[in-house]
């Protein structure tokens, strides 16, 4: 396993990527992805596999899938064009909506997919983890939607920071698992889940909610988040006159910039840019910029960049947003680092703080804090970028995250009055 | 005879005894780093073969006892590193071979071609590495055995039998079989048609066969050891640590 | 001012009400509607009326509006085939999903029309009220999304019991001035804005939320909301092959039910539903059945129907629901109910609680408790309708309603444990 | 003479008299319903006509004093019954005329005809109706009228010059000159540009013209008096009340 590639090997890659062979037969992109899983798991991904490769492509499956994202997630989603934004920037911002989706964000554009997956495939019910909620809200909906039975994984500190969404979650039938292991965020409900599906792997479907894990997964949630960034290409020529200059998202796991991304890769003159969480600073632990800041490692279920020690410990991380608070990355998202054709960059708490605000006073849209990572990097980036037209990827709103920004905006009152 | 060899033949030689071979595990340097040495030295006279679990931070196949010691370890600076350190001046003082139990990550950091000089140097013949599939080992293997250690791999109960053939005979030292489906430290006992599953790991494996997961008292020793050549105690034996016993004496009564 | 008609006059009227041609000159729907208000108010009614008649009908107006529609609000809203709680109750469900417009309900339909028509007019700045928080953080949106300061009345009690709401309209930009006086709610909130108004009736816009009030208010809110009925009615086409046999609607003041029915009128094999707030029970101020259980009179600004004494005092009442406790009703749907056009059901706190569970659990849409008592007048209805077609206007999304819903549970459970 | 014009002439015999025409208003049993009577009968003796509101649930117009008073008289039980039953036994001893201030609800949910008989009886000569603008106004004048009672207009300084006009000859009584753009009870004292908006309105009407909202003192009758007829205090008045002090006293020293 190696993260470094010559040059002809970048190329090949890059196109092999364009093309849509990626992953290939054992999952990889490139030298990333894989799967790197418990031999007692090893029948349930086979299965998961096998049932992909049936259903995914299927007409059925995919007109079913379809008739659920116009129907029922109410896509296409809108492209909104930010015209005082625009004005205050100095270039065209375009914003594809997904806070309009069903639930508020990308997340049920995978969790619909998923949860008819699980039912093509026969599953009892359905576990998923959860960092933000949002997945878990959308998990939530499409099990009930679909008629299967739901446990969410939720870390402690999670279900604190975002109450909102666990309320969301019981109501829509749900269970909700608070996970009091490890980190008590995002990568303990991803262990935790994990450790469930292990003891009755025929019986459960496992949800995962963003584009990393072990094969299929990556491929999976990329292959259901691309209406994203198909919808928006096509809705660029039709409303915008063309397509974009620069396209931003948010990097979490990294599912809804994979969605947005993808359908570009072979738009080579769309400069592509994945924003990261900043968090306070630069120091281990302040923040969750892994690929900007990470190495090569196995996290999870595959080869990607992560945020670990020396020792290969995973490092806590910190963002002010718990949907980007991982310390992995998507396999796809590291490969395309390494072929240089996608850039990542980190915005900190208070720049996505500022982000959001200023959406919220300019446009009347109040977007996910995640989102306003993507917001605040698009920002910097017009100032070197006058005219230039910009596609974000608005990835969710921001109800979700009102308790964490009155604690916030006390903060900050309580220190201006100091 | 390669190191990895070691390790059947310590089995092979407790089943000449009379006993069902016994693999004690534990998390390296729990609960107390200054009493790794002491204790594993104690664990060793008992068993057959000593299982040193390295402390990882997402130990995703293991329950709730296993985390607890790995993140206690980590707290108290074990790492991969200070266990060889530790291991060093241990030579000639431990006759059971060593294997360890890591998931892929620190080993990767760690460096394969390094991990496998210093399993030759410190008696570790083994790994066991919970979060590598077979399809993912061919590297490390490689690695491995260029310096004489294997890889252990496991089989499950859900594993089909075509898999069953390709790992057992992919496997060094043992073949590891997983009591249940689940992860470490269920208590819910032995699963009943476990004879017949065991019986039929042993069947098409070269190797001996350890069973392991949920083994807990002397009964489970016994009756896995009818249809497999070894048993494998480890949230058992942490926990038997975490209380403060004698791990050695709780050992001596599974015998 | 009657409100009894006769068959000649009632015919004609539902004719002129079907062939768009009401509200009259003097804003009335037949008997109802017209324009009681203080003298003060006169001059900004008559540039308010003028407005509308140089704008709302020109192709700029209407082609910007439409695009902002398109864009920003994310219309058209889906129309969802609600399968499993079709296969409950026995009837066929189609949802319009008015929850899925930005802000999550219907009320931005009209706060993003009436905000472009406030810019159009040169107003300084823009005050609304609101009662359970929807039509506040519309107005807020939109204004912010137009760029025009806005303030919001909105009663103490609603201000606690719509807490969510209250946050993001101050994060959208908007002021919430918090209502002592009168009943606390949504009653109180109108009085105070329109004593706000009357200070500067040339420089403040006041755009009202529901379809009440004096003229042209009623006419323009039906104008900006039939959007609704007019994509459901040919989506109802093009999805379910056919019109419904019924549609339902939830009605506070009336606007997303008038915005569901008016493009439904002239299609006599459609029964349509009115659906009020049952509360908990018949007695006055135990519920808002205005149009179930009210008489005739004038209520802040026109003639309709009310909830009032013997001696023309307005009576207080009482909803789970924030956005059904009002005391009046657009004079539209007066009008409608005289015709026997439309006829008005109630629905009580708990069947409305219960139907709001219902749908979650079938269909993974947490809908606003608003909304919720359409579908419990609709399940009823099914009862007795097997195989039918419903439409059911789905007004509003539920997130701004989990503090009144954790309430409530905790109560249930509370009786329960007793 | 008509009841209404009983108005006019009082106002004019103040003018007469050298002095503004003094309108006071209160909220019909505020604060005490019991010293309705009594309060009312000492107003009557400084006021040139007196103002009786008739308190509503919804007081859109009305500032926070008169609403709080309108809101705790109907807790008291007052309505437009009891305000009637009330003034019944008082005929013969009140001179100034009365005019009652009612929201246009509690006038329809009493009748218009029944309205217009009770006021004949009980000296009311004519309403003001603050929700009730000219255009909605035939069908509640007529009834007044066949009585003999009459419907006070109100102009504002935005009313157009037309419709001044309009509003000047519709009215009966006298002609309200609203004196600022806003509610009733702001302390926020006379706009500068009062005079040339009096002087206007007196101009156009054939009626004496009385200028209420935001007078309080003696300066303030004093000044509006210079370019109108009357002067109509309210809020300022209820205050007192509220207070408790002697509402004639008040009066006087502003005459
Ligand atoms: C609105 C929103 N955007 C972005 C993310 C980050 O996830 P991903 O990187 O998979 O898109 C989340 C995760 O919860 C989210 O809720
Ligand atoms: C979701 C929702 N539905 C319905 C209503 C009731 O208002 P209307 O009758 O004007 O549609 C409201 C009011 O706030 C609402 O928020």
């Amino acid at each position: 396993m190696k993260a470094v590639l010559d040059a002809d090997e970048a190329s090949e890659l890059l196109r092999a990527s364009i093309a849509g062979e990626l992953p290939d037969e054992r999952g990889r992109f490139g030298p990333f992805g894989g799967r790197y899983i418990p031999e007692t798991l090893v029948p349930a991904f086979e299965l998961l596999e096998r049932g992909i490769r049936e259903y995914l492509p299927s007409d059925e499956f995919q007109q079913e899938y379809r008739t659920q994202l116009r129907d029922w997630v109410g896509r296409p989603t809108a492209l909104t064009f930010a015209a005082r934004l625009s004005e205050r920037w100095g270039t065209k911002v375009w914003l594809k909506r997904e806070d309009l989706a069903h639930t508020g964000a990308h997340k049920i554009n995978n969790a619909i997919g998923q949860a008819l997956l699980a039912r093509k495939l026969g599953a009892r019910r359905v576990i998923a983890e959860t960092g933000a909620g949002q997945h878990g809200v959308a998990s939530a909906a499409a099990c009930a939607r679909v008629g299967l039975p739901c446990r969410v994984y939720m870390g402690v500190v999670d279900m604190q920071r975002q109450a909102p969404n666990v309320d969301r979650m019981h109501r829509l039938g749900a269970e909700v698992f608070p996970v009091e292991s490890g980190d008590k965020t995002l990568r303990a409900a991803i262990d935790e889940a994990l450790r469930e599906w292990v003891s009755d792997p025929a019986g459960i479907y496992y949800l995962l909610g963003s584009a990393v894990g072990a094969h299929p997964y990556p491929y999976l949630v990329r292959e259901l988040q691309s209406v994203i960034g198909t919808e928006a290409r096509q809705q660029m020529q039709d409303l915008a006159g063309g397509l974009p200059d620069v396209a931003f998202a948010c990097v979490g796991g990294g599912s809804n910039a994979i969605g947005l991304f993808y359908p570009l890769l072979g738009d080579s003159d769309i400069e592509l840019i994945g924003v990261e969480a900043g968090g306070t600073g630069d120091g281990l632990g302040q923040n969750a910029a892994t690929l900007a800041t990470g190495t090569p490692g196995v996290l999870q279920g595959c080869y990607s960049i992560i945020l670990q020690d020396e020792h290969g410990n995973i490092q806590e991380t910190h963002s002010i947003s718990a949907g980007l608070d991982y310390s992995g990355v998507g396999p796809e998202h590291a490969l395309l680092q390494a072929l240089g054709r996608v850039s990542y960059v980190t915005a900190s708490d208070d720049e996505a703080l500022e982000a959001l605000q200023e959406l919220c006073e300019t446009e009347g849209i109040l977007t996910a804090l995640e989102t306003a990572h993507a917001y605040a990097a698009a920002k910097r980036w017009s100032r070197d970028n006058p005219g230039k037209r910009i596609l974000i990827g608005n990835s969710g709103r921001g109800d979700k995250d009102m308790p964490t920004l009155a604690r916030y905006a006390a903060r900050t009152n309580a220190n201006a009055a100091a | 005879m390669q190191p990895h060899e070691r390790i059947g033949e310590a089995i092979i030689a407790a089943n000449k005894d009379g006993r069902t071979g016994l693999v004690p595990f534990i998390t390296a340097g729990y609960p107390d780093p200054g009493t790794f040495a002491s204790s594993l030295q104690a664990i060793a006279e008992v068993g057959d073969v000593v299982e040193l679990g390295v402390p990882f931070s997402d130990p995703m196949a293991d329950g709730m006892t296993i985390q607890r010691s790995s993140f206690a370890a980590i707290e108290n600076g074990v790492t991969l590193t200070w266990i060889f350190d530790q291991l060093d001046p241990l030579q000639g003082s431990i006759d059971a071979p060593l294997i360890m139990m890591s998931y892929l990550n620190p080993l990767l950091a760690f460096g394969y071609a390094k991990l496998a000089s210093r399993a030759r140097e410190t008696g570790v013949c083994a790994f066991i590495v919970p979060d590598l599939p077979y399809e993912e080992s061919a590297e490390i293997s490689a690695a491995l055995d260029a310096e004489g250690a294997g890889l252990i791999q496991l089989v499950t109960p859900a594993t089909p039998a075509d898999r069953l053939k390709l790992l057992a005979s992919a496997s060094r030292g043992f073949l590891y079989a997983v009591t249940i489906t689940g992860i470490t430290g269920g208590s819910s006992g032995l699963p009943p048609d476990l004879a017949g599953y065991l019986d039929e790991v042993s069947a098409v494996s070269p190797l001996p066969v350890c069973a392991g997961f949920g083994i807990r008292t002397a009964q489970d020793v016994d009756s896995v050891g009818k249809h497999a050549a070894g048993a494998i105690v480890g949230s058992a034996l942490v926990e038997v640590l975490e209380r403060g016993e004698d791990p050695a004496a709780y050992l001596r009564q599974l015998r």
